[in-house]
């Protein structure tokens, strides 16, 4: 009989993450990002934090909330280029930020998620990326030896979600959660809609349920657009 | 006349092949889009994890859930699919991308790239570029031939900290199109009015004039 | 009384908890399916891509697409959710599944199995044992204590090819339960009729009797 | 606009496989394997093939069809025993045969498709899979490094397929398919079902199109079941 993960809220969902653990944060921007479980962490207020996410955020939206509440110690992200909160932080020494490429830090999590201790890489080869890395030669190409990513937990966002921790995306919001949820020793899952087991079919189910810790029915979603761009009606 | 940035845009889409998936970075490489060929089917790959991507929606009908890897809203074509940020790079790194246009803030003449960190300046991140820059088997750069001061972005040696080594195999700047040959940067178009001559003056590393050079047709 | 297969499924199925992911191997392990204790809530893991396996179908409605690893025509339940075999061993390898249950040829003192190959006569393939054993956490072997020729399969050493080593946490024969610790067999229940003895005589691996030995309730 | 894959049947679709080359194939048992592309390759004839593939068919369908004609080499397989062709075969040294575990099969195809050449995987530690094998350790914890396979071709087989290669499977015969799709060279697809680009849902698909080159509605399809398993129902 399924197994079930469902709890209450975010805040429940989020009421073990200590000072100074490691979290994945999925989404890309403010693309499927759990929006409920970061307002549920600025609340909380835990510290020392070090998160695993593509982005950073904006100032006023998604991991720049957290950002501003220095509870960061620790951003390991490809590319935080829309934040000036970020940006007075890290130059004030503040923070930590350790840059890596996207598809490295992509396969780092997939490495976590299939028990695979170390890959080998290409991005970043003869780049400051490369630096205190085994390279490695194969078939006469250079490659780097990479780790998978070891996290205290993995907080995903997902559009639809059964008792049981089955998820599923939508659309480009799928970006890094189906990997970060394979990734994280617990791992907590925010959907637009949570239904019962069985509602979902089994051939749709990107992220099975064995991954999830935990999973709510997030509320009040804002869905930020960072870059609205449209084109005209031919009327 | 130099090149806008729009036939720079129109001068690499020459370079599309039927069946091609693409990449295209931001910036210039962006407008390569909207000048893929009559007859020519390409499917566009956007890293954040869409591939068959279609034209910026309609106002109003923008999707949160449907972006590109700029972050702009986009929409779905026939025949599109989703996947994850693994399976994205998964695809980009197995060679299944034929062709990606890039911006650059320096390329060498050995084909090394240079378009992600500033020392001193705000650091960004590197994205995707170095992904695709290790992986690509066909990548073009697209990028003004010298910087807002002058100075000429085809170098011998890159100045600033790379993205990746000996991967570009052609630049299309405002000036010209150039291949990246064993001797260097190998002048095959001009654009029209511009001079070899300022082509000799604007460029740092080490050019060639390919002997069948002719001018740019845009 | 030595304990039926039905048994030691019996005996096993005791040592699932509340949301345990379970994946169980053929023959022996493959009973323990169907002693669930009521209100234990399991998932069944089939490394051929289900999780949440059901009972076989019922006449008529068996469908070629949907079997589980050992080629039987299965059926899902409520939650249940299909996935590649890179997924399911993915799943496997990160330590996911909370229970494994295995046969075996042998199993040593040590923790060692083996139960893949038999040397000299064919070879069928490992499949998904090698796999399971290396990263289970909690494996246990359900197993007759001898052979057809009465040797026993409780041993100091494998003799036969190994599949994994010094993985099995626990083992359950027909005569008992046995833990495997620092001093090898440790045996912690007797089925009822067996004596001590009879275990002692038939194991040849290291053996150690618990001083809390009891006999086995089923 | 899309890119259009199709071609008209099997024949055509495994016309350039060659004498020689490496093949995998998807398919557990006899589920979900490429019928209608294994009775071209026996028609066709070519022989002298290396098979990737979880296992061998039984004596008189799938695989076992093509070593019944002795045009295999070479299997790399988990599991065979359900073939006495293929036990013949073995025993008298016509057919050279690597079995590898399981999970390390279906990773060295994940690794192969994600461009990664080479992993560390436990499975095999401590066994003869592990001779003439780096051993590394990592957290304490001893495993393999295994490669990517390269192969010339990838056969699969799934249910539904558009125009543009795009693919989904049903229930379990997934399996090895898309893993496999991913990791061939030249990958073809056959499918139950052929529908114009844009009929499948985006968000359903499990196999991009582009690692598929060609594309084809199989006919006749048999799906043979190995071993049917019932339960009574209570009267």
């Amino acid at each position: 009989m399924a197994i079930n993960k469902t709890v209450k809220d975010a805040d429940e969902a989020i009421r073990d993450v200590f000072p100074g653990a490691t979290l994945l944060f999925g989404g890309f921007g403010l693309c499927g990002i759990p929006e409920n479980c970061i307002a549920a962490l600025v609340k909380k207020g835990v510290n020392q934090l070090t998160c695993i996410s593509n982005n950073a955020g904006i100032d006023d939206f998604g991991i720049g909330l957290m950002l501003k509440k220095k509870q960061i110690k620790k951003m390991i992200s490809s590319y935080v280029g829309e934040n000036a909160e970020f940006e007075r932080q890290l130059l004030s020494g503040e923070l930590e930020v350790e840059l890596i490429p996207q598809g490295t830090l992509a396969t780092r999590c997939l490495a976590a998620g299939y028990g695979i201790p170390a890959v080998y890489l290409p991005a970043g080869v003869g780049t400051e990326v490369a630096e205190g890395k085994e390279t490695r030669n194969f078939n006469g190409k250079n490659y780097l030896m990479e780790y998978a990513f070891e996290a205290d937990f993995a907080i995903v966002k997902a559009w639809k979600g059964d008792t049981c921790g089955n998820l599923i995306y939508k659309e480009t919001a799928r970006n890094f959660n189906p990997v970060m949820a394979m990734a994280g020793k617990i791992t907590i899952a925010e959907v637009e809609q949570l239904v019962p087991a069985g509602e979902l079919n089994p051939d749709h189910i990107h992220t099975p349920g064995i991954y999830i810790k935990r999973i709510f029915q997030g509320s009040n979603y804002e869905k930020r657009i960072e870059k609205i761009t449209v084109r005209k009606r031919n009327s | 006349m130099a090149l806008t940035k729009e036939q720079i845009a129109q001068r690499i889409a020459r370079e599309l092949k039927n069946g091609y998936y693409v990449n295209l970075g931001i910036g210039i490489p962006t407008l390569v889009a909207n000048y893929i060929p009559a007859g020519i089917n390409v499917e566009l790959q956007s890293e954040n994890g869409l591939l068959g991507m279609g034209p910026f929606p309609f106002e109003g009908e923008e999707d949160a859930d449907l972006i590109n890897a700029g972050k702009q809203t986009v929409t779905t074509l026939p025949g599109s699919v989703f996947f994850d940020s693994a399976v994205s790079f998964g695809m980009i790194r197995a060679g299944r991308i034929d062709f990606t246009v890039l911006g650059a803030m320096e390329v060498s003449e050995k084909g090394d790239i240079a378009n992600w960190k500033i020392p001193g300046k705000m650091v960004k991140g590197m994205g995707g570029a170095m992904d695709l820059v290790a992986s690509a088997k066909n990548i073009i750069v697209a990028m003004q031939h010298t910087d807002p001061r002058g100075n000429s972005k085809l170098l011998s040696t890159c100045t600033l900290p790379l993205t990746g080594v000996g991967c570009v195999k052609k630049v299309v700047t405002d000036l010209g199109v150039f291949d990246i040959i064993e001797e260097g940067f190998c002048c095959i178009e001009y654009a029209q009015g511009v001079t070899i001559d300022e082509i000799k003056t604007k460029t740092a590393g080490r050019l060639t004039i390919s002997a069948d050079v002719k001018e740019m047709a845009i």
